[in-house]
């Protein structure tokens, strides 16, 4: 037999958390993808399990200090399932807003640090500030404002310490988040200018026409509820989801990899899902700036997520200012609750891609079990298909090439690994 | 130092956030570039070149094989070596792994738990190898992260305050949540740093930046015992972020032992 | 209320928070990691009011790094430059020790109590100084041998570590000429000693002494040091009244408002750092006072 | 001079006429479950019908039976916040091209009226006047805050079980330091007057005098604060006891229950002890010297040549308690402590100073 060529990626870089890439080809025929997790595991489901509910959304956030209001937007809204709690109206609001903080920091994170330098070929966003200092100054700034709010509202931008189940500990003071507003302003703005400076990227020319999921809200381009609907047409409530996605363990990885029940296929969450099946419903200044763009719908080339994300900034600024101009502190900013038997689950539209939680909570208040999806988990088989699919035009190249090649690809999905580590190094053999 | 210091990021079990913290330094973080040689930082560039680095940050806990010899590695191409984090200082929120039965826990969340590698602890960096300093937090706090990186190029030592979180918030006018509502709060056995947020927030303190010099938990455990506190709450605000620091863990294994007596 | 010896100190003009910017004007490298810094000030006006007493210190300012307290190791008298031996220790002496001439710093001062001069004018003066405790007490010698004749006799007991780290040598031979009775002892000899070996204390044990009680004893360095020498000059009979010392404590305001450098009952930024040994004797033994 | 009666709607009035004469006025209010210092505006905003329990390591708001506006004693916060603030610029410094510039801060000082000021505190103001005014340097930062500022007193009409104001000699009445002192009625307050500010706006109030009745009444509510006082401290030779007994074993014995979390010299209206901080930019071109609170419990507060002097929980007890007792005395003429009970009831493990006192003293006699 031909000795193999492998591709390997030993680490990815400018990803969140650790991880690699592997592909091994005989006479050019791709035989193995694998997206490689190696992010060791750190057992948060077995844990949870005999803590105080209370302290869940505190815990669950150091899943991923990244993403850490997805995690605890995902976790108190599954335990106010499971004790039947209803917030109210201005609680959901703040919710939205200080999701709204975690969007534009991480998307503006990925788009000028993480992704764009793979555009406009830099090693880094630091790099890349030598010739693009302007765009790279302006996306800190953009980034700032996200974690500012997230210091307001959460007391800081990494596992903030406010959120609670029933609601925020504390409310914050108006005069704190008015004085957001003028930096907010300038923020839409710039956000726009960022998305248009993104858009006119070179784009590989790339299709996928692969099954998008994501939680899609009747009234509001979804963050916290709503229903998990396919492009394929399917849609179900969030308490159906375990029976239409399943994971999977498989061994190149310490995360789990989720698939279609039944059918075993592969999906993709995230920006891009998100903007297919809600285009209709972001911010008027977002959906101006999608046409004025001309952003095909759909879009089915994952390069062009950098895009999707940027419409999406500008949805958070402008859903953001609307909720900064009309905040009244909620009262009580908590809503009380006694503790009682039950099973509870949300899903909630995490910067990277939906994001599921499960527990059951027992009379005392303990978590007796619990069930973690996130977005990256999810979207991992599909990472390794769209591989598959872009290989073959690159297999002419050098190794070192195709490795940067599929670095791209991967890098465009956002994968955050260090939270999929229930969750990479490319390797590629070919002969 | 002549050249610029050579700086390297490393990550062991962790969530990234602390290492996120560097890149939180919005308004420093191109100065901070330009002061240093970012070498090896994955999570923010693809540069990655090899050691001997400088100054080089580590995140996270030793969890598996291949990380407790990966670890030495690091630190055999380190000329000072920091941990960031309660991860790194002390083993983080999965050392709570280190009481369980780790079969257990691999079985309840790996359907083949065979695939996965990993050692019975999660340990801090300094039972590995000698570290030169430690930044606490969960997450560290990026005010100190500079305070402690300037510090480095200029050569002196970093000014990160050892006191107690009691003190930030006196400072900030915050009421404390134990005396005026009968809320346990670590605030007294915690290190500051994080600039007593918790409390401001109406809630209490959990310890995240770990124990504060020469604290003596089993004082403040017993009068929250007196006014009420359930035994179990008392070790789970312990057990968190820092919970295997030795002196959480002592007074946490002490109230387990007094309970079972 | 305590209030130190009755001289009416100098005390820095206006806001005592406020520093004086300053320039390194020449540095003479002592002995490996201590050195003179000759400082400057930048604002004339500030130079001409400047007056220190023996005894008194600066707190040195290194903008972005911190403060620390520096006795005045200059001659009194000058005008033009004020000079402080510094032994490298931490982050401000490090970076001190890293400016060269020319190099900006902020000063303020002078704080402190001095050295009774007045007390000891037709007496008998022993000055003990062990390692860097002798830069507190060079301005003592600058002022007695510029008055030699107040005084009756005066000896300087000097001890280091080893003979190479004797501060000031290219002095002795002035001191001397000015008739000031030099003893110098090591802890260790080394290469050419051929002066004493042993600990400071030891000299005065050894030293003649014309009236017990007409002596006066000041004295400066580790606080061991301190203890011994009382024990000395207690044995040879020298009135516990008529002992004097330099203490040693950290600082931050240098004016008694911060409470950092608190002993028992004595701030030593304002009520010393000179104390008559009678007030402190209650508290120098406590542990973790 | 004689006392005046002003009704109790009439209180809104004079928080204007403060206003007025450019004052912010800072009173209690309800906040975080305790009765804090902040600025108010309308006397709505005084915690009217509640009170407070106080014991060691507990406080409580409570409601009371009547609507008045002062049925509590003191709280968290004193007035030590507003004249020593926890933070405050001390200089700046600029690199330039001749060196550093060295600027002392420019600042507007704020013009402070404050509205319910206990005895106790009164007390404990003037002890921090000789800290920062009287000895051989000024305190800046506190002087300019003091001389403008602005005393309205009340007199206490009853008492915590914290409170031993009576042992330090120092309340509940409140005896001078202050503008204008009140002691509150159901109807109204008596107006005392203590200095020409305060005359003067006396005068621009709708004040007439007070009935026979309206004296006896604010007599007796007085004399009641004095009656509900049951915690003594014995002061006698309180100096010499503590500082010939440093190494009485009851020090260590504190020394294991305490935290160090240095909570009791927060809340103490005296202490007064602070850090340095150097805030610079990156490169260090600009900085800021800042002085925050700190407080002689912390490890590194007292360290000589990278070592802490104080190097256990128990010496830096002994500290504090030998600072506030008898030190003090020697440094300031007078105790550092003026009885408000602030450090028994703040202290999360309940360390009360009058019991260690008794203990410590109790081998002596
Ligand atoms: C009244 C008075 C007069 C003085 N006069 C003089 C004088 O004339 N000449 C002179 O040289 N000194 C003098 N000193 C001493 C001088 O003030 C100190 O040595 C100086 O403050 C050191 O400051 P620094 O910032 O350089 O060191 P610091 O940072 O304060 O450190 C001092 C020492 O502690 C060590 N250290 C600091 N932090 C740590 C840590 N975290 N862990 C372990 N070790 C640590 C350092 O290595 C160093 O040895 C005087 C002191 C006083 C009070
Ligand atoms: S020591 Fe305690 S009782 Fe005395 S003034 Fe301070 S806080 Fe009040
Ligand atoms: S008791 Fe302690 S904190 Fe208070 S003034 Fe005295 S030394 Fe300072
Ligand atoms: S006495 Fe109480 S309040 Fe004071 S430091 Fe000790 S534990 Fe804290």
């Amino acid at each position: 037999m031909e000795p193999a060529r492998t591709i390997q990626v030993k680490v990815l870089t400018r990803v969140e958390g650790e991880g690699a890439l592997f592909v091994r080809l005989r006479n050019n025929i791709i035989e193995d993808v694998r997206l490689q997790i190696y992010e060791p595991p750190r057992f948060f489901e077995a844990f949870l399990c005999d803590r105080s509910l209370e302290e869940i959304p505190d815990i669950t956030a150091r899943i991923c200090g990244i993403c850490p209001v997805a995690y605890q937007m995902s976790s108190v809204h599954a335990l106010e399932a499971a004790l039947g709690i209803v917030i109210s109206p201005e609680i959901r609001r703040l919710r939205r807003l200080l999701y709204c903080g975690e969007w534009i920091e991480s998307h503006a994170l990925h788009m000028h640090l993480l992704h764009a330098p793979d555009f406009l070929g830099y090693e880094s966003g630091i790099a890349m500030a030598q010739d693009h200092k302007r765009e790279v100054a302006r996306g800190l700034r953009l980034k700032k404002h996200g974690n500012q709010l997230l210091d307001v509202l959460g007391g800081r931008a990494i596992h903030p310490v406010n959120v609670c189940v029933g609601g925020f500990y504390r409310a914050p003071r108006r005069e704190d988040l008015t004085a957001l507003i003028p930096d907010f302003e300038w923020g839409l703005e710039a956000a726009m200018a960022a998305t248009r400076w993104v858009a006119g990227f070179d784009f590989p020319a790339f299709r996928q026409p692969c099954e998008l999921v994501a939680v899609v809200h009747p009234d509001e381009y979804a963050m916290n509820e709503g229903r998990v609907t396919s492009s394929a047409g399917h849609s179900w409530p969030v308490d159906e989801y375990e029976t239409a996605f399943a994971e999977e363990h498989v061994a190149h990885s310490t995360a789990l990899q989720s698939r279609r029940v039944p059918g075993g296929t592969s999906y993709l969450t995230g920006p891009l899902a998100r903007i297919n099946l809600s285009r209709a419903q972001l911010s008027p200044a977002a959906r101006r700036l999608a046409d004025e763009i001309k952003f095909e719908s759909p879009c089915q080339n994952p390069f062009k997520a950098i895009i999707a994300r940027g419409l999406e900034l500008v949805h958070a600024y402008e859903v953001a200012l609307e909720i900064l101009k009309t905040y009244r502190p909620p009262v009580p900013s908590r809503i009380p609750y006694l503790h009682r038997q039950g099973s509870g689950c949300a899903a909630t539209e995490a910067p990277r891609g939906l994001l599921y939680n499960r527990y059951t909570v027992d009379a005392t208040g303990q978590v007796t079990a619990s069930r973690i999806v996130p977005p990256t988990a999810q979207n991992q088989r599909q990472i390794e298909q769209d591989l598959r699919d872009h290989l073959p035009g690159l297999l002419h190249l050098g190794d070192a090439e195709v490795a940067l090649g599929c670095e791209r690809l991967v890098r465009s999905y956002d994968p955050c690994i260090s939270c999929s580590t229930h969750f990479l190094q490319l390797k590629l053999e070919r002969s | 130092m002549t050249a610029k210091p050579r700086l390297a990021v490393f990550k062991f079990a962790s969530c990234d956030g602390c290492q996120l913290s560097l890149l939180d330094c919005e308004d420093e973080l191109l100065a901070v570039a330009g002061a240093v040689e970012i070498v090896h930082f994955a999570e923010a560039t693809s540069r990655m070149e090899p050691g001997p680095y400088d100054i080089v940050l580590v995140e996270g806990s030793i969890t598996t094989p291949d990380d407790a010899a990966r670890i030495q590695d690091v630190r055999a191409n380190a000329r000072f070596l920091m941990t960031i984090g309660a991860c790194a200082t002390a083993g983080g929120i999965q050392s709570l792994r280190n009481w369980a039965d780790h079969q257990e826990f691999l079985q309840a969340v790996y359907a083949r738990p065979e695939y996965i590698s990993s050692l019975a602890t999660s340990t801090a960096i300094a039972d590995h190898v000698p570290v030169d300093f430690e930044l606490r937090g969960c997450p560290i706090s990026r005010q100190q992260l500079l305070e402690v990186l300037v510090a480095l190029i200029d050569g002196r030592k970093p000014q990160t305050p050892g006191h107690g979180v009691c003190l930030d918030c006196k400072r900030r006018g915050s009421v404390c949540i134990t005396v005026a509502r009968g809320v346990p709060c670590m605030g007294p056995l915690t290190q500051s740093g994080c600039g007593a947020i918790c409390p401001a927030f109406d809630r209490g303190c959990y310890g995240c930046f770990g124990p504060a010099p020469q604290v003596q938990p089993r004082s403040l455990t017993g009068h929250l015992l007196e006014q009420g506190a359930p035994p179990r709450q008392l070790v789970q605000l312990l057990r968190n972020f820092n919970g295997f620091a030795p002196e959480f863990r002592g007074e946490s294994e002490r109230l387990i032992s007094q309970q079972e007596t | 209320m305590n209030q130190t010896a009755s001289l009416d100190l100098p005390l820095p003009a206006c806001n005592p928070w406020l520093a004086h910017s300053v320039t390194i004007d020449r540095i003479t490298p002592e002995v490996a990691g201590v050195s003179t810094y000759h400082l400057r000030f930048v604002d004339p006006e500030a130079a001409r009011n400047y007056r220190f007493r023996p005894g008194q210190f600066n707190m040195l300012y290194l903008p972005g790094v911190g403060e620390s307290a520096i006795s005045l190791s200059a001659d009194p008298r000058g005008h033009v430059t004020w000079a402080h031996t510094v032994r490298t220790a931490g982050n401000v002496t490090q970076t001190l020790a890293k400016l060269g001439v020319g190099g900006s710093l902020g000063l303020r001062g002078p704080f402190g109590s001095c050295w009774p001069l007045d007390q000891a004018m037709g007496k008998d003066l022993i000055l003990v100084a062990g390692g860097i405790g002798l830069p507190p007490l060079r301005p003592v010698i600058y002022e007695i041998a510029a008055r030699r004749d107040e005084f009756a006799s005066v000896a300087v007991l000097y001890g280091a570590r080893t003979p190479d780290t004797l501060l000031y040598q290219a002095e002795y031979d002035a001191w001397r000429k000015a008739g000031i009775d030099l003893h110098l002892t090591a802890d260790m000899s080394g290469a050419g000693w051929n002066g004493a070996v042993g600990v400071v204390p030891l000299l005065l044990d050894r030293l003649p002494l014309a009236d017990a009680a007409r002596t006066q004893v000041w004295m400066c360095g580790p606080e061991v040091m301190l203890k011994y020498t009382v024990k000395s000059a207690l044995r040879r009979g020298i009135p516990a009244g008529n002992l004097w010392l330099s203490m040693e404590r950290n600082m931050q305001c240098a004016i008694g408002l911060c409470g950092h450098c608190q002993l028992g009952p004595e701030f030593v930024c304002r009520n010393g750092p000179v104390f008559p040994w009678n007030r402190m004797a209650p508290y120098l033994d406590v542990k973790g006072l | 001079m004689p006392p005046w009666f002003l009704e109790k709607a009439c209180l809104q009035d004079l928080l204007e006429r403060l206003r007025d004469r450019g004052y912010a006025v800072i009173g209690p209010t309800i906040s975080q479950e305790a009765i804090c210092y902040d600025e108010i505006h309308t006397i709505d905003e005084l915690p009217r019908g509640w009170t407070d329990v106080q014991q060691a390591g507990r406080y409580r708001l409570q409601r009371r039976a009547d609507e008045s506006l002062f049925g509590y004693v003191v709280g968290p916060h004193s007035w030590k916040r507003y004249l020593f603030p926890p933070q405050a610029t001390l200089m700046t410094a600029d690199r330039t091209d001749g060196g550093w510039s060295m600027q002392a801060p420019v600042e507007v000082p704020p013009r402070y009226a404050f509205l319910g000021v206990r005895a106790c505190e009164l007390a404990a103001i003037r002890i921090q006047d000789k800290v920062f005014l009287e000895g051989p340097y000024v305190d800046l930062v506190y002087q300019a805050r003091r001389e403008r500022c602005f005393v309205v007193a009340v007199n206490c009409t009853q008492a915590a079980s914290t409170c031993f104001c009576t042992s330090m000699n120092t309340g509940p009445r409140c005896q001078a330091g202050f503008d204008l002192a009140l002691t509150e009625l159901p109807t109204g307050f008596l107006v005392e007057c203590g200095s020409d500010a305060g005359s003067e706006l006396l005068a621009s109030l709708p004040v007439r005098e007070p009935s026979a009745e309206e004296l006896t009444a604010a007599e007796s509510a007085r004399e009641q604060a004095v009656h509900q006082i049951q915690r003594l401290m014995d002061t006698t030779n309180i100096r010499e006891d503590l500082l010939t007994n440093l190494n009485h074993p009851r020090w260590q014995e504190a020394g294991e229950r305490c935290l160090s979390c240095t909570n009791c010299t927060m809340v103490c209206p005296t202490c007064f002890c602070s850090s340095v901080n150097e805030v610079a930019d990156l490169g260090a071109d600009h900085v800021r010297r800042e002085r925050v609170w700190d407080s002689c419990f912390n490890l590194d507060f007292s360290t000589m040549n990278g070592t802490p002097v104080r190097n256990n929980v128990a010496s830096r007890y002994r500290q504090w308690l030998t600072h506030k007792l008898a030190s003090w005395h020697d440094q300031f003429g007078s105790s550092g402590c003026v009885g408000c009970g602030r450090c028994i009831t703040w202290c999360p493990v309940g360390i009360d100073l009058t019991e260690e006192v008794a203990a410590i003293r109790g081998d002596v006699r």
